[in-house]
């Protein structure tokens, strides 16, 4: 039986774990890329996550129902997004502020439910039943790594083109990206800047939800407090690395599965690296090429100002 | 009263008006955090505590005991620290979101130095010295994103933040290797004996950090808004282009506020440990950005405000813990009550300004 | 194209008006932008809208563009009192507007601006913008770069963009705020030309602009605000029996009250106390800006700028000005030539450093760089003296000089303004540009280069700059004056040179003969000087 | 300070996590709380302090009247003496035995490398595929000498077991989705059984096991540490590490009272059940009874489980693949 570290298994299951680990991150990020654009600096994207994951886990234990469970993660992001949008983009309170409060909120809140509901049984979802694409799935190593999966994985997937497309090819594409960069024209060409960055922000709860639905479901099979550990932030840096296209944010997510299944990979083969070290990789990485390629920032003109007709 | 009459009789009553100003202003500040209590009382009721029993704990402990006091008091010490950090930042247009990088870097050096360099150099020189060293640590961690932003126009908030991470990881990767104790079996750094540690004032458990801390910030305040460096800054912050055009050396100004915010951020390092830790442990990560962020914003990167904000969350951290564990609750609750009250403070920011608004003739 | 030979029918008013604006009023924090004013908007009429800098024109039709709401007075439209809650609901009752300072998207191409403001559920449909795109531009006889990225184009173009922007939504009411400022004397041909068909088939067309002469030239009827009143207007018959002078001395009049400025009328030249020295001060001498790669000709621009001389620069907006500008100020690199000034070459010294040496330039973006919004007028007033004494001492702020000095520049120059310590965002855009000369001429520099140094302002307050810059000139100043009104380069250049595709095509004295040579060059006809 | 006699009728304890976790936490505050109701004393739990600064609190139990304050874990191991010389209340601390001062400071080693010996010989003998999995949250000095200690009790089984040791991050004790995911790569190179220790991770990697088949096609078996998870066990628990802390904190609170505290330092073995093996029903008593030989030949002192804390250490213990291909 051929083992270890070349043997084919091993290598499908890094490479499921690195779509384990980037899943929620694409989610996420392709989320927080929507908001960013509108204008929108949705800093309480980790707390979406958590609440997303907490709602997900729950409802997907008390239903025995994953589908019912990313409705449940979706709904639950989908809370903290519409608070977001009430105090943000209606009433124009400061993102940075509202968005902390929201991560801090949902940590506490999430971390009690847990205790008072979880943390005497622990309970655990079953085993998660993937989808196999006919054909690809049959591809050596790639095929069971990559297409025999959950089926979320292939919407995120998807998202990625929708969004692009959505981006380039729609209206909406143009509404966000004005009311990112000069809301005072969208406004005066007579679109509402803040229903389109509500829109945007709900939008990005409904993915953050469905991240933090995903790790707990699937990524973990059981919800414990903090579980997200940041996520969220990873989720806004790859959002503002992509400068607006979902495939960068699909790319960023993915390298930053990848080193964490290289951890493990190296371990495993007995290479003998502190895991400090190797945790260090990904954030390396995109300062190594902001260093050579010094690529100009070009963050939407008014990322972060709440936007309130005829003030100036 | 009627509003008319209201500001008829303030024209004539000086007294009156200025009283009223100070009505509104403690209004001001009390109502968010009544709000706050009291929507934080019914998740209490909810979890089967009693909400009385809770805030009197918190301010019993966090304020009123001496021994709570004090605690409160030396907590502000590296919170008004990195305050001072991000006022400068901020002020200055720019995210320095890497003061966690920043802190524990210079905390490490700094609890790497200290204990050996008392062993040749008196104390008193030891301290300063360390103090300079953690925020010339600090400083150098921030050179990097200066120094894009300044010459490239990177986007500091995706550097600041990737520095961060690689900051907590290389500060742990230092005392796990180079600067581990041999003597623990726990991977810290050596520890500075607790007589070599910054002094306390007048007996108490209060360390000068504080000081240095309140000195520091209120340096900053003044400098910010009295002196012409600091409106440079400002005006860096407020419109780049016009800093440009109107001959300022914009990328140097750059340097120099992330050298002096990152600066700052390795001062409270330093402060922290020469004050209270006297070591640092591996995986030993406060992460006070994320809480010292928002109060910044909430005082509007005013330094006598965030004094203010800063004491407000030590006495809720230090009392809230007394708290949870007097009502058998997990400590997280205090971590919703922190949450709801940025969001109501907030909003009573936004009530006053739309007041500000409406208050024009 | 006088009055009387317009069409009868649109002389008389007779139609009811579409739009009534009744004792509308609006107060900022320290001003009262508009006092009860009143004012009828009628089909198939052109209506001037005038008013001394600050005088709350831009005000008013913000609140008819949905922008502002009123803090009283009722808006109606076609008899219905209506309540314009957004620039959407001012949209879909037909009000087009181009508004004073610029609404469009620099990062959107010029066809995705035009696209803005469709349902978002609307297919995109570039093709069907693309052709009604050209059908308004084959109208208003210009060709705009489709495709190019907003930001990419010249002000100029620009403010093109934001009038087909409005034509295309202005089905019945057309807002225009100063929209011909950044226009050539053709290109307002042109556009009042539309705007006369427009006329013709029924829209009503609200005129603002500070050119008395466009006022008469294409209003059918004129209404006149000073300090948020209303204090006087002309109906067509009025309008009707005045020739075009008469009518702006009446206009003025009420304006201005008894404040008015009438030196305008002579050319300020000829007045000018002395003529230029024989010292050279400025000299450029193969200049290549840097950026912008078709910005600069291959050979660079030379030019040299007497003692006392104002060296005109004219040429249509976005050919090359701001870039040699800038690149002169230091704000931008230059890939080859030298700069001397006063006999040291100066091309390698920075912004700060070059002010020292006693050069200034007076930017064109006086919102984008010139100011910032957000500090106190004071503090703009000080704003390139950061740290110098008397206002700073030790770099220590001392706030009673900063504000002794702003009251007096304020007094000064008329700045209208509750007081120093107003935001400067909130001041108007002619206000704004007002106390932008007033902290430049605050100074005793050894040349300055202004950049459209009167765009925006009013007639009291054009004088009152070209007169300020006629007597700098006297006192010595070397002056190079970019504009592209090519009636102020007439009236103050002794020498002007003429800037097509970032090369100088041309300099030629300021003599009779010098419009019609400054006017062939501008266009690309006439040899190099 | 001389070590004095003294009366004692409050403890406090103080954890970084709340004590629900059927690990350390949990292990620490039950302990001192059977402890307190065996002798009648009072007992202050603190939990959820996490790994900030606890001096604060360790002052205002002090000042509650605490006779003794157990610091349980190692991140307290430096703020709590110098508390103690503050206000002048005994504490117990972990891993710092150089701190031990008589009559103030206690330490006390909590380590199962010797259970974790016994532990890895039942994985040797149950192992299908002859390879192991090691997986832990971060490399605190306990964590590492029972993986050290569980890899001498494989290796002594059968020498050419295959040891797969992962770390899921440098402080991931939270992250559940990398524990699933860390475990499932080891499964997946081999292993059939997993030794994991984390705290809020350890869940994941027992998803992980109930949910993955081993390359074989069989059944993953787990064994856990600190306490025991049988409660919500799914039928993959082979067994656990479990230790007891109760004989630590008696003796600790006697000798406060007899005045000998602080002169000796405590810890946790076999040889007074305080680190014990859980039996399950998947290990057979003949197994079984094998291992209870070996647990006397430890406490015998015939087999030598030496404490090995360094991570470095033991990393370099397991093996590398490619010298075994
Ligand atoms: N948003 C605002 N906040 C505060 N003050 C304002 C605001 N908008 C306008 N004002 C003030 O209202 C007055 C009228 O301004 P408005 O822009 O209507 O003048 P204007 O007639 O258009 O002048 P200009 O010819 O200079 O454009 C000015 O004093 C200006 O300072
Ligand atoms: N369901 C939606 N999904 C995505 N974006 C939306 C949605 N609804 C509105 N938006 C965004 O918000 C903007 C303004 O929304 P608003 O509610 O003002 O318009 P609407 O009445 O829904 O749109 P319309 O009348 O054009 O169909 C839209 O142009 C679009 O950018
Ligand atoms: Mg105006
Ligand atoms: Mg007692």
């Amino acid at each position: 039986m051929s083992q270890g570290l070349l043997s084919d298994a091993f290598l499908i299951s890094l490479i499921a774990g690195a779509v384990a680990a980037g899943i929620p991150l694409l989610l996420a990020g392709l989320g927080e890329q929507v908001s960013e654009k509108a204008g929108v600096l949705n800093i309480g994207i980790e707390g979406m996550m958590l609440f997303g994951a907490y709602a997900g886990f729950a409802t997907a234990f008390g239903t025995g129902s994953l589908w019912l469970g990313f409705l449940a993660g979706a709904a639950g992001g989908l809370v903290l997004a519409l608070l977001m949008a009430l105090f943000c983009v209606r009433l124009g309170l400061n993102q940075i502020v509202i968005g902390i409060a929201l991560t801090l909120g949902a940590d506490g809140i999430t971390a009690l439910l847990h205790h008072v509901q979880f943390s005497r049984t622990y309970p655990r979802l079953p085993r998660v039943e993937t989808l196999d694409i006919p054909g690809l799935s049959e591809i050596p190593i790639l095929g069971p790594s990559l297409f025999a999966r959950h089926p979320m994985v292939y919407v995120a997937l998807f998202s990625v083109l929708v969004l692009t497309w959505l981006f380039r090819k729609t209206h909406v594409g143009l509404n966000l990206q004005a009311a990112g960069d000069k809301p005072d024209a969208l406004d005066a060409a007579g679109i509402s800047v803040v229903s389109t960055r509500t829109w945007s922000v709900l939008f990005t709860g409904v993915m953050a939800g469905l991240g933090g639905a995903y790790m707990a479901m699937i990524g973990a099979g059981i919800f414990v407090p903090f579980m997200t550990g940041g996520a969220g932030f990873i989720a806004i840096v790859l959002a503002m690395l992509a400068r607006g296209r979902p495939l960068w944010v699909l790319i960023g997510a993915f390298l930053f599965g990848a080193s964490l299944s290289l951890t493990t990979a190296l371990q495993v083969g007995g290479v003998n690296v502190p895991t400090d070290v190797v945790q260090m990789l990904p954030f390396l990485m995109v300062m190594i090429v902001l260093v050579l390629f010094a690529r100009r920032a070009s963050l939407p003109a008014a990322l972060g100002l709440p936007y309130v007709r005829g003030q100036r | 009263m009627t509003q008319a009459a209201m500001s008829q009789e303030e024209r004539h009553h000086p007294v009156a008006s200025a009283w009223r100003r100070w009505a509104v202003a403690v209004a001001a500040a009390l109502l968010p955090i009544v709000l706050a209590l009291g929507v934080g009382a019914l998740i209490l009721l909810a979890l089967g505590a009693d909400p009385g029993a809770f805030y009197y704990h918190i301010v019993k402990r966090g304020l009123l005991s001496w021994i709570g006091l004090q605690d409160t008091i030396t907590r502000c010490a590296p919170l008004l620290l990195l305050g001072a950090s991000l006022i400068v930042a901020f002020r200055a247009g720019l995210w320095n979101l890497g003061i966690d990088g920043q802190f524990l870097l210079a905390a490490v050096i700094s609890a790497a130095l200290a204990p050996v360099l008392v062993t040749v150099l008196p104390v008193w020189l030891v301290l300063p010295l360390v103090m300079v060293v953690a925020m010339a640590v600090g400083a150098l961690w921030s050179l990097l994103p200066a120094l894009l932003k300044a010459y490239h126009g990177v986007n500091e908030i995706v550097t600041t933040l990737m520095m961060s991470f690689l900051g907590i990881s290389a500060a742990n990767v230092l005392i796990k290797l180079p600067f581990d104790d041999p003597t623990t079996t726990v991977p810290q750094t050596a520890t500075l004996a607790t007589d070599d540690r910054l002094p306390r004032l007048f007996g108490s458990t209060i360390n000068v950090g504080v000081a240095v801390g309140l000195a520091v910030i209120l340096f900053i305040h003044w400098l910010m808004t009295r002196t012409a460096f600091g409106l440079r800054l400002r005006l860096v912050g407020a419109n780049p282009r016009a800093a440009v055009h109107v001959g300022l050396p914009l990328g140097a100004l750059m340097v120099a506020v992330f050298a002096l915010s990152a600066g700052l951020a390795g001062l409270a390092g330093a402060v922290e440990i020469l004050g209270v830790w006297g070591n640092v442990r591996a995986d030993w990560n406060p992460a006070y950005g994320l809480m010292i962020i928002p109060l910044v914003f909430l005082a509007r990167f005013n330094g006598i405000a965030v004094i203010g904000f800063v004491f407000f969350f030590a006495v809720l951290s230090i009392g809230g813990e007394t708290a949870s564990r007097k009502a058998g609750l997990p400590n997280y609750f205090i971590l919703v009550l922190v949450a709801l009250m940025l969001i109501f403070l907030a909003l009573t920011e936004w009530l006053g300004q739309r007041r500000q608004m409406a208050a024009r003739d | 194209m006088t009055m009387a030979s317009r069409p009868p029918e649109h002389a008389t008013g007779a139609a009811e008006p579409i739009v009534v604006l009744r004792d509308i009023t609006k107060r900022f924090p320290g001003v009262v932008a508009n006092d009860r004013v009143s004012l009828d908007i009628h089909p198939a009429e052109v209506h001037a809208l005038l008013g001394e800098n600050g005088a709350g024109k831009s005000t008013l039709i913000s609140i008819l563009s949905g922008m502002q709401r009123p803090d009283a007075g009722t808006v109606e439209i076609r008899g219905r009192t209506m309540r314009i809650a957004s620039p959407r609901t001012a949209l879909d009752l037909g009000i087009g507007t181009v508004y004073q300072h610029p609404t469009l998207v620099p990062t959107l191409s010029v066809l995705e601006n035009l696209m803005l403001g469709a349902s978002w559920r609307a297919p995109m449909n570039r093709a069907a913008t693309r052709a009604r795109l050209d059908e308004i531009a084959a109208l208003l006889g210009i060709a705009l770069p489709e495709d190019a990225p907003l930001g990419s184009l010249s002000l100029g173009q620009q403010q093109l963009v934001e009038i087909v922007k409005a034509l295309w939504r202005g089905e019945k009411v057309l807002i225009l705020d100063e929209a011909t400022s950044m226009l050539t004397p053709q290109g307002v041909e042109d556009l009042g030309r539309v705007i006369e068909r427009l006329r013709d088939a029924g829209i009503a067309v609200l005129f603002i602009t500070h050119k008395l002469h466009e006022a008469v030239r294409f209003g059918d009827r004129v209404s006149v605000l000073r300090q948020g009143r209303k204090v006087g207007s002309l109906s067509p018959e009025a309008l009707g029996r005045l020739a075009p002078q008469e009518a702006i001395d009446h206009i003025v009049d009420l304006m201005f009250g008894g404040t008015a400025d009438r030196t305008g009328a002579e050319r300020s030249r000829a007045h000018r106390a002395r003529a230029p020295g024989e010292r050279m001060v400025i000299e450029v001498d193969g200049l290549r800006p840097a950026g912008d790669p078709d910005a600069a000709g291959e050979a660079g621009v030379s030019f040299a700028v007497h003692e006392g001389e104002i060296f005109g620069i004219a040429g249509v907006d976005g050919n090359g000005q701001k870039q040699l500008a800038e690149a002169l100020a230091g704000q931008r690199g230059t890939e080859a030539g030298r700069i001397v000034l006063d006999g040291a070459a100066i091309e390698g010294l920075s912004v700060r450093q070059r002010q020292h040496a006693g050069l200034r330039y007076v930017t064109d973006d006086r919102l984008g760089e010139g100011t910032v919004s957000a500090f106190p007028v004071g503090l703009n007033l000080l704003l390139k003296r950061i740290g110098d004494a008397p206002f700073w001492r030790h770099g220590i702020i001392r706030n009673a000089e900063v504000e002794r000095h702003a009251r007096a520049l304020i007094a000064e120059h008329d700045v209208r303004v509750p007081g120093p310590g107003t935001p400067l965002g909130h001041l108007s855009g002619g206000n704004v540009q007002k106390a932008l000369l007033a902290r430049e001429l605050d100074d005793q520099p050894m040349a300055v280069i202004y950049n459209k140094p009167t765009y925006g302002l009013d007639l009291n307050n054009i004088h009152r700059a070209r007169r300020a810059i006629c007597e700098r000139a006297d006192e010595g100043v070397a002056t190079i004056l970019i504009s592209t009104d090519l009636d102020e380069i007439l009236e103050l250049a002794d020498r002007i040179g003429v800037m097509l595709d970032g090369r100088m095509v041309g300099i030629v004295a300021n003599d009779g003969d010098a419009a019609r040579r400054v006017g062939e060059l501008m266009i690309g006809v006439g040899a190099r000087a | 300070t001389g070590a004095q006699a003294q009366e004692i009728d409050k403890i406090a304890v103080l954890v970084p996590e709340q004590g629900t976790d059927y690990g350390w936490n949990q292990q620490g505050v039950d302990a001192a709380r059977a402890v307190g109701a065996a002798m009648g004393v009072e007992v202050l739990a603190a939990e959820g302090l996490g790994y900030g600064d606890v001096r604060p609190t360790l002052r205002e139990l002090a000042a509650e009247g605490a006779d003794l304050m157990i610091a349980h874990a190692s991140g307290y191991n430096t703020a709590a003496p110098e508390i103690a010389a503050e206000t002048g209340v005994a504490v117990a601390i972990v891993d710092n035995p150089g701190a031990a001062a008589p009559g103030l400071v206690g330490d006390y080693t909590v380590s199962g490398h010797q259970g974790a010996y016994l532990a890895g010989m039942l994985a040797a003998q149950l192992s299908r595929t002859g390879t192991l999995g090691i997986v832990v949250s971060g490399e605190p000095p306990s964590w590492n000498s029972q993986s050290a200690g569980f890899a001498m009790g494989a290796r002594s089984v059968n020498a050419d077991v295959k040891l797969l040791y992962a770390v899921i991050g440098p402080a991931a004790y939270a992250d559940a989705a990398g524990g699933k995911r860390v475990t499932e790569s080891v499964i997946a190179a081999g292993a059939d059984i997993v030794f994991g220790q984390g705290d809020g991770s350890t869940f994941g990697m027992l998803q992980a096991v109930e949910t993955v088949p081993a390359t074989d096609g069989g059944k993953v078996l787990f064994i856990d540490v600190i306490g025991d998870k049988s409660e919500i066990d799914k039928g993959h628990l082979l067994s656990s590490v479990v230790w007891n802390l109760v004989p630590v904190y008696g003796a600790m609170v006697e000798d406060l009272k007899g005045g000998t505290f602080g002169t000796v330092n405590y810890a946790i073995q076999l040889a007074d059940d305080s680190v014990q093996l859980l039996r399950t029903a998947h290990i057979s008593d003949e197994v079984w009874a094998g291992l209870m030989d070996a647990r006397a030949g430890i406490v015998a002192g015939e087999i030598e489980v030496p404490a090995i804390w360094e991570a470095t250490d033991v990393r370099a213990m397991m093996s590398s693949v490619e010298a075994a291909e």
